[in-house]
């Protein structure tokens, strides 16, 4: 592969992950608006909300570190969208592996939390709180669903794994290879994508939206980018890991819509857990599948 | 005389000289350069970290019959590399403002200097041993100068330091009588204090004796590394030293202990016999005994530290939890474990040096510690702030620093081992990790600024420079770390285990100068997308608004005690303290076996139990002859 | 006759003369004792000179087996030696009042008698020379002339006086047996006549009488409240000097006379339950004297222990514990006798007297045997020499050894720690200054030795090769006396 | 024979019986004086134990004469009782000293009486509070 060819891929593969990142964003919107015999917003209604949120006039900062942490949140998931291979384009993907994505996926989180952190507010404080709480939570699950892929495959290289997958065609998916993992695989993705029941940390009735408390025009707009980087993320990662990834665009597309939309149209129906029974919740049910799970793949 | 003579004298001059003039003004930034000096020693000995055979020290003295010998090889020399470099920068940080302000305090900071040096004498007398005598020797001068800057800090430390000094030695104790008796057991099998000689021995003892040897040894390391269940010393041990000691202890001190269980693993007895030793035939063998107590040293320790209040105790606490990776990867056995954990010895060094550091730069400057009387310093000291950021990214092992690569490396060798319960531990030690540090980092340095330190300035250059260097080596080392995986593959080819198989990005399909590379590029990309909105407006950090009413400087609010509320509803009930307990216990009935020996001494009949000894032996004498 | 006896004899006349002199001309009668004991040093080392072999000096005329005899070789020198640098260094300070000249003159008693212990070649002639020494520390030791030494000396008498009887029990049974009692002499009957359970109960009588002075468990009650009533001095001098005389003792019984399996462990277990007695007493002491009065026990046990192992190995092991112990107890004793209170008030106390609490802690690493101070020297030929005997006993009291060693780690430093604590003020006083030189010749003594062990080790292998050499013992007599 | 074995039995058990008679008063006396009186049995028994074992009832005295006589008995243990004897006596001198000393310190020669004033005389020497729970030490001498 060509340097140039490489460095397309490094501009490219983020690129198309924020178009369809904020495709999410706007199927989200219009799934809500379905539930609630809503229309829902138009068609390009997230980027103009992005768009406007950066040019807003009023634009409130706490200090440089509360600029960098949105810059954080931002470029990390800039950064680990290179590392996530799609149809034609490995990136960097051999570079890293499920490991490495596992714990690069804390770093934006994290740097918001610095940013959060600067911002003084003690509502934001809270919210960091939990939100921690909630990663220790469903990362017990997640990180054991990780495990067990790796071991069915015998390789954390994404590369392989999706190799492995679609060389064998449907039957070696992860999906129908260990149904339990993928289970507790979803478990865990709702948790990880923050949305209803495990929205603690947002909690807008409770303390005023937590972390974003502080977030207004640029700020709010880079956390919008962040969250369209976090649906497609989840949505390829769980794609490469349990449904063979993508043998061309058109049915990656499809997978990891669909992928996405099964906990985006959960949320809906669920109301918000408390801290510690989100914690009890996380550590019993997609646990208990999980290790299942990994008894499946080991034997 | 060899580099590794130099080395030593130059090493025990620097103590004398500490001894001599270390409580003069000039004194910490002469011996700085002193220390300099030791490293560049050490440079001069780098062959030894790419492959070349070991250095051996012309002074042989021979006593009762038998030789000490003294002999750096790889490993030794990393070790070593890691202490110098530790000792280095710990005492340039004490050279300025803070050892003046130390003095002021009252603090004996020439005994301090002393200390020091004497500890680093010590670690390279240990690290360079040749032969189990000079590991002894070396190993109880470590524990001894270890205590001596443990309990040198009674005044800073309110009297605390004495007792936990107290505690420390008493294990540490343990720990060397159960290397002597380790030594005599070599000395029985093989009859001489050599490692060949004993190497050579293993094989034809007896099952027993093999078992108790390792066990000896065991007993020995894992109680001054602080693994469970001889872990309770260390954490109060180490926070209440004075600043620069403390971070030298919890840099490197207690790692001697992961230095003994690699030559155990790795030379000395292998990590295959070991696992020869089958508990449960099939199903448990010692060396899983080994990764058990690793994992929970990871998990107990770190959420132990989470619940601290005080940020000298909750990094001491993660010192110990550290401890569990490296030894978890080393018993792990193949390239990849005891790469990574013998990786993760520098890693800790190199992030755990500045975080206690930048702990006690805080401390110089608001006079406390405690997490919940602090917040919102990043205003104020934001270089301290960036030096103790790194140092909890790399403690929390997360990429792109160190920690994470070493760490890394041990989860990969779990994962091709197919050991998922002692991976999720890991995993859970790092999560639980991440949680703490950020509380560290957030309670410190984030929310609100407390009114008295609205005046606190930036922690001066003298402290600055150390401190930063340390961080620069996180960073360097996270992103190329080759570097050091070349001095590790030559340790692990010394200790005789397999070599890991690397590149200066990494290995085991990891390539960290992409890793960072990628995140370099995707920061630049965010800060272009950040720069490309409205130009932001900074506000004050009082022009805020939560819980009803504005924040003030009469009616602030800083979300710190408790932080983890929510967790803690549901894993408090957890913290049993039944280690504390334990150890209450054994103390509780040596009391009572004392009491009982001290009425033996007060109450009774002397004559009577004259005559019954003098019945007692004689009918035993005579019925062991009869029989 | 020979030089030898010199040190024997000068001391008992000058111990009678004495009273006597300190009327007439009292600054005489305060340098005789001291000077006398650089004499008898003086003898010694020329004698050990000249006789690299050893040898039997008969006194009155009598040619051995017959008659009264002195067995000399370099263990019993040696003996001799400490007991004159001993006294030497733990002379009682001199007071002006009228009790003076009687504690030189019973000091000079006890020297006397230790050293015919110590060059002794005959069990009655050790029975005679053991009882001179009994009444002699009696008399040192009630003579503070307090309720408390006197209790304590009484207690003491009645336990050391039934620990004579036994003795003298066994000395008769023994002599019923063979009709001698010449060490030696026994030493080649002992094969046909003593090798039955007779001849093993004579030894353990002989063991637990004379055990009695050398703190030997569980006959050595007396021990805490004799130290703790009496002068530190005295106390330094029995637990450093006159405890290491019983063991010599005993020991050449047991190599020479009964070089029994069973024997040895009987030795054996009564140390090691001596190492525990002692040692766990001694974690929960309020006072400094009776920690170190039951830190002594503590030592004494492992002295036990060492010599109860077969061979040269034993011998070694003993003798550096026994060199190491009377150097560094005798020290600690002259700290405690200023210091030698609750340990309450030693807090902060080095503020008092930095240097005596370094010498404290010196002697404490010692002590614990802390490389490269001598201490670790003589225990590591303990532990070596134990887990050489690879025997599950032996193997046992490794265990007990090493667990003892971390409780004596604690008690020690937990007071050291106390010494060096902040903010506190002790109410002790600094001590006076011959005893902080004496105890400060007495770490010399212990650092020397850091720099001189490799002469020091050959030294000691070669008196163990002598004092395990049970047929050179008995061959002495063939040579004939001088 | 007979009548010299008879008695040879009758002295050896005498021996034991004094010894285990002093032992007795030794384990038994609450008074100090009886302690010294039931060392000096006991010593006394063990010397005639020393005598016996060289002791031979048909033989003569050990005395250089010009009578040209039988089997002397052996001179050793007779010499070495003597001497036994007279130390003894000095220890029970000694001890009665020290008796009388005790006496005078502590009004008291009951044992445990004399113990427990020992014990918080060397607390309260020490610094440290009285074992036997009293504010301080009555008397000194």
């Amino acid at each position: 592969m060509s340097t140039t060819h490489l460095l397309i891929e490094l501009v490219l593969m983020p690129l198309v992950a924020f178009v369809v990142g904020l495709a999410m964003l706007l199927m989200l919107r219009k799934i809500g608006a379905r539930l609630q015999r809503r229309v829902g917003p138009p068609l390009l209604q997230p980027l103009f909300d992005v768009i406007k949120l950066y040019s807003k006039r009023t634009q409130v900062s706490h200090g440089l570190l509360h600029e960098a942490g949105i810059v954080v949140a931002v470029g990390a998931y800039v950064a680990i969208e290179t590392l996530v291979p799609v149809p034609g384009m490995n990136g960097i993907a051999e570079k890293g592996g499920l490991i490495l994505l596992s714990y690069l996926m804390m770093v934006p989180s994290l740097g918001l939390a610095l940013g959060v952190g600067q911002c003084a507010n003690p509502n934001g404080s809270i919210g960091l709180s939990r939100a921690m709480t909630a990663m220790l939570a469903y990362d017990i699950p997640f990180m054991l669903v990780v495990f067990g892929v790796a071991w069915q495959f015998q390789t954390t290289n994404l590369v392989e794994l999706v190799a492995v997958q679609q060389a064998g065609g449907i039957a070696t998916w992860g999906i129908v290879e260990n149904p339990l993992l993928a289970i507790a695989g979803l478990f865990g993705l709702q948790a990880m994508l923050g949305k209803q029941p495990f929205e603690i940390y947002v909690a807008p009735a409770e303390i005023a939206t937590g972390p974003m408390v502080e977030m207004g025009g640029k700020f709010l707009g880079g956390l919008f980018v962040m969250q369209s980087f976090q649906f497609y993320t989840a949505g390829v990662l769980y794609t490469t890991m349990f449904l063979g990834g993508g043998e061309n665009w058109f049915t990656f597309l499809i997978k990891i819509f669909v992928v996405v939309a099964i906990p985006l149209s959960v949320a809906f129906m669920f109301p918000r857990y408390r801290t510690e029974d989100m914690v009890r919740l996380v550590w019993k049910w997609p646990v208990i599948l999980a290790l299942l799970g990994l008894v499946v793949a080991v034997q | 005389m060899s580099v590794l003579d130099q080395l030593l004298v130059f090493a025990f001059m620097t103590g004398a000289v500490a001894s001599f003039i270390g409580d003069r003004r000039f004194a910490g930034t002469l011996l700085a350069i002193l220390y300099f000096g030791q490293f560049l020693l050490l440079v001069k000995l780098a062959p030894l970290g790419y492959g070349a055979q070991p250095v051996v020290s012309a002074w042989q003295p021979a006593l009762f019959g038998e030789v000490l010998v003294w002999r750096m090889d790889a490993l030794g020399w990393y070790f070593a590399l890691i202490t110098v470099v530790a000792g280095w920068l710990v005492t340039w940080y004490a050279s300025g403002e803070w050892g003046q302000g130390y003095r002021e305090r009252g603090g004996n900071l020439g005994l301090m200097h002393t200390a020091v040096a004497a500890n680093v004498v010590a670690m390279l007398l240990l690290l360079s041993s040749g032969n189990l005598l000079s590991l002894f020797v070396g190993w109880e001068l470590v524990s001894w100068a270890g205590f001596l800057l443990m309990v040198m800090n009674g005044r800073e430390s309110g009297g605390v330091s004495g007792p936990a000094g107290l505690r420390y030695i008493t294990y540490a104790t343990l720990g060397a009588m159960a290397l002597l008796a380790a030594l005599a057991i070599a000395h029985h099998a093989s009859g001489s204090f050599e490692y060949i000689d004993l190497i050579d021995a293993v094989d034809q003892m007896t099952g027993p004796t093999r078992v108790s040897l390792v066990i000896a040894f065991a007993l020995a390391f894992t109680i001054k590394m602080g693994l469970l269940p001889f872990h309770l010393w260390q954490a109060p041990a180490y926070a209440y030293s004075p600043g620069p000691g403390g971070a030298f202890l919890g840099a490197i001190s207690s790692r001697v202990g992961l230095w003994g269980l690699a030559m155990v693993f790795g030379s000395l007895i292998g990590i295959g016999r070991i696992a020869g030793i089958e508990l449960i035939p099939g199903w448990f063998d010692l060396r899983d005994v080994f990764m058990w107590v690793a994992a929970l040293t990871i998990v107990l320790p770190t959420f132990t530290a989470l619940r601290q209040n005080d940020a000298r105790l909750l990094l001491a606490w993660h010192g110990i939890g550290q401890g569990g990776y490296m030894l978890l990867g080393l018993a792990a056995g193949d390239a990849l474990g005891t790469g990574g954990g013998l990786m993760h010895v520098l890693n800790h060094a190199s992030y755990q040096a500045p975080l206690f550091l930048a702990v006690f730069a805080v401390m110089h400057r608001t006079g406390t510690s405690d997490l919940n009387r602090l917040g919102g310093l990043v205003a104020r000291m934001p270089l301290t702030f960036l030096v103790m950021l790194i140092g909890i990214i790399g403690l929390a092992g997360l990429p792109p620093m160190n920690g994470f690569v070493s760490k890394y490396l041990v989860y990969i060798s779990l994962l091709r081992q197919g050991e998922p319960l002692l991976f999720i531990l890991a995993v859970i030690g790092t999560l639980g990790t991440v949680l703490s540090v950020f509380k560290l980092l957030h309670n410190t340095f984030l929310g609100q600024l407390r009114v008295e330190h609205m005046e606190v300035r930036e922690a001066p250059w003298s402290m600055l420079i150390p401190m930063l260097l340390m961080a620069s080596v996180v960073v360097v080392t996270g992103t190329a770390p080759g570097l050091v995986l070349d001095w590790v593959a030559s340790a692990q080819a010394a200790l005789g285990l397999p070599v890991l198989d690397h590149t200066l990005g990494g290995a085991a399909g990891l390539d960290m100068l992409w890793v960072s590379g990628v995140l370099v590029y995707g920061f630049a990309v965010g800060t272009l997308l950040f720069l490309s909105g409205n130009k932001s407006r900074r506000v004050h950090q009082f022009d805020n608004y939560a819980g009803g009413h504005f924040l003030t400087a009469e009616n602030q609010y800083q979300y710190s005690d408790q932080f983890y509320a929510g967790l803690m509803h549901h894993i408090g009930g957890w913290y049993r303290a039944s280690f504390t307990w334990a150890e209450s216990v054994v103390i509780a009935s040596v009391d009572a076996m004392s009491a009982a020996a001290n009425g033996f001494f007060r109450r009774t009949q002397a004559v009577f139990l004259l005559l019954l000894a003098t019945l007692g032996s004689v009918a035993w004498l005579l019925w062991g002859v009869g029989s | 006759m020979n030089a030898i006896v010199l040190p024997v004899v000068l001391p008992l006349l000058a111990a009678f003369l004495l009273p006597s002199l300190a009327r007439i001309w009292s600054s005489a009668a305060r340098v005789l004792g001291p000077v006398l004991m650089l004499v008898s040093l003086c003898v010694l080392w020329t004698t050990w000179g000249e006789h690299p072999t050893p040898f039997v000096v008969a006194l009155g005329g009598f040619q051995p087996p017959m008659g009264i005899a002195f067995h000399v070789d370099s263990v019993a020198m040696l003996f001799a030696f400490l007991v004159a640098g001993g006294a030497l260094l733990m002379w009682p300070a001199w007071t002006d009042d009228d009790t003076m000249p009687r504690l030189a003159a019973l000091t000079l008693l006890l020297v006397a008698a230790a050293t015919g212990l110590a060059l002794s070649g005959d069990l009655f002639n050790v029975y005679v020379f053991y009882e001179l020494l009994s009444v002699a520390s009696f008399g040192l030791v009630s003579a503070r002339r307090t309720g408390a030494a006197f209790a304590a000396g009484f207690r003491y008498l009645v336990i050391s006086g039934f620990g004579s009887v036994l003795a003298l029990l066994g000395i008769a049974l023994i002599y019923l047996r063979t009709g001698t009692l010449n060490i030696a002499h026994l030493g080649q009957l002992a094969p046909e006549s003593l090798a039955d359970p007779f001849g093993l109960a004579a030894f353990a009588l002989l063991l637990l009488g004379f055990g009695v002075k050398a703190e030997l468990f569980p006959v050595n009650t007396w021990v805490p409240e004799v130290y703790a009533g009496s002068s530190a001095r005295v106390a330094g001098l029995l637990a450093g000097v006159v405890s290491k005389l019983a063991v010599l003792v005993v020991v050449r019984m047991l190599v020479v006379v009964f070089p029994h399996d069973e024997t040895r462990m009987l030795l054996l277990i009564l140390g090691v339950v001596g190492v525990l007695s002692g040692e766990l007493a001694a974690w929960s002491a309020k006072d400094m004297r009776r920690m170190l009065a039951f830190s002594s026990i503590g030592q004494l046990g492992m002295i036990f222990i060492a010599f109860s192992i077969p061979g040269e190995a034993g011998w070694v092991a003993g003798l550096a514990l026994v060199l190491h112990h009377l150097v560094v107890k005798s020290g600690l004793f002259l700290i405690a006798d200023r210091w030698g209170g609750a340990l309450q008030s030693l807090t902060g106390a080095a503020r008092v007297s930095p240097f005596t609490a370094g010498l404290f802690v010196l002697f404490a690493l010692s002590l614990i045997g802390v490389p490269p101070l001598p201490g670790f020297w003589a225990k590591l030929q303990l532990v070596i020499g134990l887990v050489e005997n690879g025997n599950g006993v032996y193997l046992g009291a490794l265990l007990v050894f090493l667990a003892a060693t971390v409780i004596e780690a604690n008690y020690l430093f937990r007071l050291a720690v106390a010494m060096y604590a902040e903010g506190a003020s002790s109410t002790v006083t600094a001590p006076s200054g011959g005893n902080r030189i004496g105890a400060a010749i007495f770490a010399a003594v212990l650092v020397a030795a850091v720099f001189l062990l490799n002469p020091l080790s050959e030294a000691i292998d070669d008196l163990a090769v002598v004092g395990n050499d049970a047929t050179g013992y008995m061959d002495s007599l063939a040579g004939g006396a001088r | 024979m007979i009548p010299e074995l008879h008695v040879g039995w009758v002295l050896f058990a005498g021996a034991i019986g004094l010894i285990a008679i002093g032992v007795g008063g030794l384990l038994m006396s609450r008074d100090l004086f009886r302690v010294v009186l039931a060392l000096a049995i006991t010593e006394a028994g063990a010397n005639l134990l020393l005598v016996l074992s060289g002791y031979r009832f048909d033989a003569i005295a050990p005395i250089v004469t010009n009578e040209v006589g039988g089997v002397m008995v052996d001179p050793v243990p007779q010499a070495m009782v003597l001497t036994a004897i007279v130390i003894g006596v000095g220890v029970q001198a000694l001890a009665l000293g020290l008796v009388l000393r005790i006496y005078r310190a502590y009004g008291s020669i009951d044992v445990a009486e004399v113990r427990r004033r020992m014990d918080d005389d060397i607390a309260a020497e020490a610094g440290l509070p009285l074992p036997s729970g009293r504010e301080k030490p009555a008397v000194h001498s």
